[in-house]
């Protein structure tokens, strides 16, 4: 299938070599500009654009993945700098998840932006952020790759601006974050190219790490968990939360974020360098998913806005993933992948309830809502059926990729294991929380919203939800399917399929899921209200001082970055006027000076421009007599 | 030494330089144009000299006058912009020209 | 020759002969109602032909094709040849008449009959240039063009136009004679004006009886094709010239003659004639930088919308030239592109020019404001071809910059180089002043009732817009296509 | 005999040259210029150029300067012009300086650094028939003699024709 696509591009291309992946990158780009160039009143038009758009590249990506081969090269001129693009298994598959992701909260966003402002902007920011990750994924040269990383984060920074116009302040936030990330992947791909001696990747493969090799690989990794989202770049996505629209956040800090960053986390551990178990840098990989983990799970636990849990939920899930790869060994790094294709389709489906609950009730704070379900009773049911496959139940999905990381913990050390555990403990806790709050207990809504005007969402938004649902059952029933193309990536010869191998590990976590239901049994009895189920946590002696210094953003790195910024800020405003009035004043005065001063020569007398030829002509003639 | 390169030489680059000479500073718009026609005399004189060095005197004989025929219609569309526009200054000075500048 | 190239000097040299004769014969009253549409004719049909000959040598993998006689008397030297620049530029003409034309219908007035005729000339001019193999006969049709252009500028003789065209005709006079000068010296070596004769003759001019005779030819020719392509400091007709002549007319002046005039003799000269002279490239580059910094530079307090595009032309055309003097093929390919990226996205803000002309009556940017409402398409389409001329990716002009950056980078200039890249930002701080000035912010009063001109003039901004982009997008093709045909 | 004549009418264009730039009358200066011409003619009769040499006789001496009598006669009776033309020998009065500094200047370069370049005739004159040159291999040309002159003939439309009616 993908060589008939091949062929299909050689006859349209005339036989240079191009071919599906050039397509991959170029079709949505080019149908990014359609959607924004077609009228801005036909929504139905440039809808249709738009899920062409994404149907196309999923047509393309099946073709991939079913051929798994490819490559193609355009090279430019002497620098090494090709555009250079290969697909393999595991990049195949990857570009496949993206596509599915990309068609189903394309579907749901059409239905969900309906009527709202702006909306072709968000379709071709999409589909940019589409073709960039293509871009990113097909990329077989580093520079390459850094390009459309960078592409990404424009293509983020406009999405957000999109929903905060007026004050870009988790816009800029965001691109801060992104932005230090990106240049620390700058300096890894720079530090890699030379340990290497070559930018195209196949040169770079199985690096030790040593010498220079240390600086590419943290920096490299430190890109790609910032992308990913762990900390110490996560603190933007909660923010996010509450001024993008949700398709926004289904799409990139839920799916396509955390598939790159993992992707290329993977990518550099077990392809550009060799990364051995029980390393000083396996430790320290395994350490920020630690506490990344741990971190962010408990700040999700107080969360009282539903958009904002989720997001501090997305952040502590990609430490598990994250630590499971951190842990170098076989079970760790399929149960890292494997979670990760998990995660996404659980977080997406919670992103998108969270979204028709906020499409039809005009909120996500659960101070302000509850016992949706009898009102919403699919939306309900998604809810749970994700809602269960992160907290790890089984037998759904969730549950067996975090046992595999937990099996790759407990091997790894004890603390690490401990710390996956606490994670699953308050997720379970704060799911329990969230679920009780907004789908049971007694109906309650805001003001001004009657409860016969809240109904369940429209098919088109239900439609995404009932598959990634559906998906979170089916991986984990028949978590053959998935494992059987993640495991040929790491090589032959591995099989985690089938119920966990360890009776202890499994039961371990029965014992824990069951202790957070005693736990949400306890905090409720305690309060009589869902919502405060765990403000025993909250509240305890010790640790409601750090969170009342959490809630006050003191630990938010990015608030703590921009104090130091501001001291440095303030050395630098004298120099900076300086320079700034050498911009503003002198170089416009001098150029305006300049151009004006030609206005006055260039008086309109024919005389005065033969003149002028004649100073060129005795300008060439005193150059000849040099040259000679 | 050969006189007469010397002389040719000589004398195109003194019609050159009278022509350029005239350009600039005649201020009127018939004037510029005999300008033109005298440096043209110049390259007619060297062009037939060329031919006539390296025994190509047919080929410079069709150059000089194909360029004879160019010349004349330049100065006849040369004219009656002159014309045109004496008709609609009331004279011919060139520096009344001068409205487009800046 | 192959059989089926016949047809190409009929198109190219008897098509538009053809258009002026039944221009003529038919009676006055009929040819001013069909003469456009017989110029548009040309013009398309120009367009198809370059594509159909493009695609006919490629398939008989031929790189050029030399046609001997019109009447045949005797087999002699080939007179006319089309190779793939030429036909690029012969595409450019024709895409750039065409737009003149399209914008003609609503500009030129009772004036169509001339201008059709005048234009054909202009065009037959240009082709000639396009295909001749020969330097005199290249001044031949240099002349033809610059004639018909003289007129053309002039052919409101009310306003500035024959102010305009007088002062053209004075330097081109100018240049005819530096050129033909420089032509004498090299015939005096050489025996023959062909290219492929004079290449040969040049190969080792450093060992002739008298090396300085050919210097000062070089010098003079260079002196010559320079006044005609309007680099600085020769430059003082060519704003004036844009800026006076009739709507239509600037946007085939603008947007071709002057380029193919000059520019592609110069690409010509550098490329297959004075290829070993390192003298001539070396004072070309210099020449173009300071073209391209100060014609941006200058650009940027005009207050005329014609006049900063003219300017504006006068900074790209030293990007052409920058490509050509790098005397490496990346850099002739680079200038090669540019020339066409030029050829539409100066057509594109010359349209675009004459649509606010039409619609406000004035040029003058002082005078205009808020147009952006009002047309749509003529400010979405000037938004386009001013990035592509800024050289933003992922525009056509964003390429073509980065191919003779480059290759000027490769001869080791760097200031050079980094002074071409920093031009840019001129380009973009007089565009965006344009921009600003004419079609962003509130209408200015007595403009509130204007509207988009409809009909050709949009028509060929919009598909001229469409071109830019997409051969922007397509970019790797074009440049994949060069590599197999082993150019770089 | 040849040089001699040669040189003469060298002169002679130069004196010329000289007096169509610094004469104050127009028609004058015309005729100079048309007097040039017939000098030029001459050289080109020696240098065997004898095509040219009609051509240049019959167009320049005759054609040219009958356009600009008439040229000058359309736009003359204006007082103006004569305060104009009043400063024109003012103007003028450095050319000759220049024209002997120039002359003075290439001579003494060409003679010093031993220009050289052969006489006519030293290399073998491959003498072809002017009609056959021109039909044969200048093709190009004459088919833009053919559209300048068009192109000529539009240029008089555009740019007499409706003068007439003011």
């Amino acid at each position: 299938m993908g060589a008939m696509f091949t062929d299909l591009a050689n006859f349209i291309t005339g036989g240079s070599g191009v071919n599906i992946l050039y397509f991959m990158v170029v079709l949505p780009a080019v149908l990014a500009v359609l959607t924004v160039i077609i009228p801005r009143d036909s929504f139905i038009a440039r809808s249709i654009c738009f899920l062409a758009a994404a149907l196309a590249d999923l047509i393309l990506a099946i073709a991939l993945f079913i051929d798994k081969e490819g490559s193609m090269l355009l090279s430019w001129t002497d620098f090494e700098i090709n555009l250079a693009f290969r697909v393999d298994d595991f990049s195949s598959a990857i570009v496949l998840a993206l596509a599915i992701f990309a068609v189903l909260v394309g579907i749901y966003s059409v239905s969900f932006l309906r009527k709202k402002e702006k909306y072709g902007q968000f379709y071709c920011y999409y589909l940019l952020t589409l073709a960039m990750a293509n871009g990113a994924v097909l990329a077989d040269n580093l520079v390459v790759l850094l390009f459309f990383w960078e592409g990404l984060m424009v293509t983020l920074f406009g999405m957000l601006v999109i929903g905060d116009r007026q004050k870009p302040a988790t816009a800029m936030k965001a691109l801060v974050l992104n932005g230090i990330a990106d240049l620390l992947l700058m300096l890894g791909v720079a530090a890699t190219a030379a340990q290497a001696g070559t930018f195209m990747m196949a040169g770079v493969s199985q690096l030790p790490i040593e010498g220079l090799g240390i600086l590419g690989f943290v920096c490299m990794m430190a890109g790609a968990v910032g992308k990913a989202g762990s900390m110490p770049f996560h603190s933007w996505i909660p923010d996010a939360a509450e001024v993008a629209p949700l398709p926004f956040m289904a799409i990139l800090p839920a799916a396509f974020e955390k598939i790159l960053g993992i992707y290329l986390l993977v990518r550099i551990t077990f392809d550009f360098y060799q990364m051995v178990p029980g390393s000083v840098m396996s430790i320290v990989v395994m350490a920020i998913g630690a506490i990344t983990i741990v971190l962010a799970v408990c700040m999700a636990l107080i969360q009282k806005d539903i958009k904002r849990l989720l997001s501090y939920h997305a952040i502590s899930q990609v430490g598990y993933m994250i630590l499971g790869i951190g842990t170098a060994l076989p079970v760790g790094i399929i149960g890292g992948l494997f979670h990760m294709i998990n995660h996404v389709m659980y977080k997406c489906c919670l992103f998108l309830t969270a979204g028709s609950v906020e499409k039809q009730t005009g909120t996500t704070d659960l101070r302000k809502i509850s016992g949706l379900g009898k009102l919403m009773p699919i939306t309900t049911v998604c809810f749970l059926v994700a809602a269960f496959s992160i907290s790890g139940v089984p037998p759904f999905n969730g549950f067996f990729s975090k046992e595999l990381v937990f099996d790759a913990a407990w091997e790894s050390g004890m603390v690490f294991y401990i710390a996956a555990v606490l994670g699953a403990f308050l997720t379970a806790a704060s799911f329990l929380k969230l679920g009780h709050a907004a789908y049971f207990g007694p109906l309650h809504l805001p003001e001004g919203v009657k409860a016969e005007d809240v109904k369940e969402a429209p098919g088109a938004m239900l439609l995404p939800m009932g598959i990634l649902a559906l998906g979170c059952l089916v991986f984990g029933l028949f978590n053959r399917l998935p494992l059987s193309v993640i495991q040929p990536i790491i090589g032959e010869g591995y099989d985690f399929s089938g119920w966990p191998h360890s009776i202890t590990l499994v039961a371990i976590s029965c014992v824990v899921l069951l202790l957070a239901v005693g736990n949400h049994i306890f905090g409720y009895r305690r309060t009589g209200e869902g919502l405060k189920a765990v403000d025993h946590i909250h509240y305890a002696p010790v640790l409601r001082s750090i969170y009342n210094c959490a809630e006050k953003r003191y630990f938010d790195p990015y608030d703590i970055i921009m104090v130091l910024i501001k001291g440095f800020a303030w050395v630098c405003f004298g120099i900076d006027r300086a320079i700034n009035w050498v911009y503003d004043v002198l170089m416009v005065n001098f150029i305006g000076g300049l151009s004006s001063g030609m206005r006055l020569l260039n008086n309109g007398s024919v005389d005065r421009y033969m003149v002028w030829s004649f100073v060129g002509i005795g300008f060439i003639a005193l150059l000849c007599l040099f040259f000679v | 030494m050969n006189i007469l390169s010397i002389a040719i030489l000589t004398a195109a680059l003194l019609l050159i330089v009278t022509g350029l000479y005239m350009l600039v500073r005649t201020h009127n718009m018939i004037r510029i144009i005999i300008a033109v026609e005298v440096a043209m005399k110049a390259i007619t004189l060297l062009l037939a000299y060329a031919g006539w060095l390296n025994g190509q005197t047919a080929l410079s004989q069709a150059f000089v006058v194909t360029i004879i025929v160019m010349e004349v219609v330049v100065a006849v569309v040369a004219a009656g912009l002159a014309i045109s526009s004496f008709r609609k200054n009331g004279d011919l000075d060139i520096r009344r020209l001068n409205k487009l500048n800046g | 020759m192959s059989a089926g190239l016949e047809f190409v000097l009929l198109v190219f040299m008897g098509l538009p002969l053809l258009i002026v004769l039944i221009n003529n014969l038919l009676k006055r009253e009929i040819a001013q109602k069909i003469c456009l549409s017989l110029g548009l004719i040309a013009g398309i049909g120009q367009m198809v032909a370059a594509i159909v000959v493009f695609v006919s040598l490629n398939a008989a993998g031929q790189a050029s094709v030399d046609f001997s006689q019109f009447w045949n008397l005797t087999a002699g030297a080939s007179r006319f040849s089309v190779d793939f620049f030429s036909l690029l530029a012969l595409f450019c003409i024709g895409m750039v008449v065409t737009a003149g034309f399209l914008t003609a219908g609503k500009t030129i007035g009772d004036k169509r009959f001339n201008f059709t005729n005048l234009a054909m000339i202009i065009l037959l001019g240009m082709n000639g240039i396009a295909l001749v193999t020969d330097l005199f006969s290249l001044y031949v049709f240099l002349e033809i063009t610059g004639v018909a252009s003289f007129v053309m500028i002039a052919l409101n003789k009310e306003g500035n136009g024959i102010e305009g065209g007088f002062k053209y005709l004075v330097m081109s006079a100018i240049a005819t004679a530096f050129i033909l000068g420089g032509l004498a010296f090299i015939f005096m070596q050489s025996g023959s004006l062909l290219y492929s004769d004079v290449a040969s003759a040049l190969s080792d001019w450093q060992n002739v009886d008298q090396p300085a005779l050919l210097i000062v030819a070089f010098a003079l020719v260079l002196v010559g094709f320079s006044i005609k392509s309007g680099i600085m400091p020769f430059h003082g007709w060519l704003p004036d010239a844009y800026q006076s002549a009739p709507a239509a007319v600037s946007v085939i002046l603008g947007g071709i003659v002057t380029k193919m005039a000059g520019v592609y003799a110069i690409l010509r000269l550098t490329g297959d004639i004075f290829v070993g002279v390192n003298l001539v490239n070396q004072i070309l580059m210099l020449l173009a930088i300071v073209s391209i910094v100060l014609g941006a530079v200058a650009a940027i307090t005009q207050t005329d919308f014609k006049r900063i595009l003219a300017y504006s032309s006068i900074s790209q055309i030293g990007y052409i030239l920058l490509g050509a003097s790098c005397g490496s093929a990346i850099g002739l390919i680079g200038a090669m592109l540019h020339f066409f990226n030029h050829a539409t996205f100066k057509t594109t803000l010359f349209v675009n020019s004459a649509a606010v002309e039409t619609a406000t009556g004035t040029t003058e940017i002082e005078k205009l404001g808020g147009l952006q409402e009002k047309m749509p398409v003529t400010g979405v389409s000037s938004i386009l071809a001013f990035l592509s001329t800024a050289g933003i990716p992922p525009l056509a002009g964003f390429w073509s910059k980065l191919l003779i950056i480059l290759a000027v980078w490769q001869t080791g200039n760097f200031f050079i180089a980094g002074l071409a890249l920093f031009a840019s930002i001129f380009t973009a701080a007089y565009f965006l002043r344009l921009q600003r000035c004419v079609f962003f912010g509130s209408a200015v009063e007595g403009l509130e009732n204007t509207k988009e001109v409809t009909g050709g003039i949009c028509l060929s901004s919009v598909v001229l817009s469409v071109i830019t982009v997409g051969f922007g997008l397509l970019f790797p093709l074009v440049l994949l296509f060069v590599q197999s045909q082993g150019l770089i | 005999m040849t040089t001699f004549v040669i040189v003469l009418c060298l002169v002679l264009m130069v004196g010329f040259a000289l007096s169509a730039a610094m004469l104050r009358s127009m028609l004058k200066s015309a005729v100079s210029l048309a007097a040039m011409s017939a000098a030029l003619a001459v050289i080109l009769y020696m240098m065997g150029a004898v095509w040219a040499a009609l051509f240049e006789l019959s167009v320049c001496v005759g054609l040219i300067t009958v356009v600009f009598i008439s040229a000058i006669s359309l736009t003359t009776p204006d007082r103006r012009d004569e305060a104009h033309t009043k400063d024109h020998r003012q103007r003028f009065a450095a050319l000759p300086f220049i024209l002997i500094a120039a002359g003075v200047a290439l001579i003494a370069v060409l003679v010093s650094t031993g220009f050289y370049l052969p006489q006519p005739g030293e290399e073998a004159v491959a003498e072809a028939a002017f009609n056959q040159v021109l039909w044969q291999t200048r093709q190009a040309d004459i088919l833009g003699q053919i559209l300048i002159l068009l192109a000529g003939a539009f240029a008089v439309v555009v740019l007499f024709k409706e003068g007439r009616k003011i």
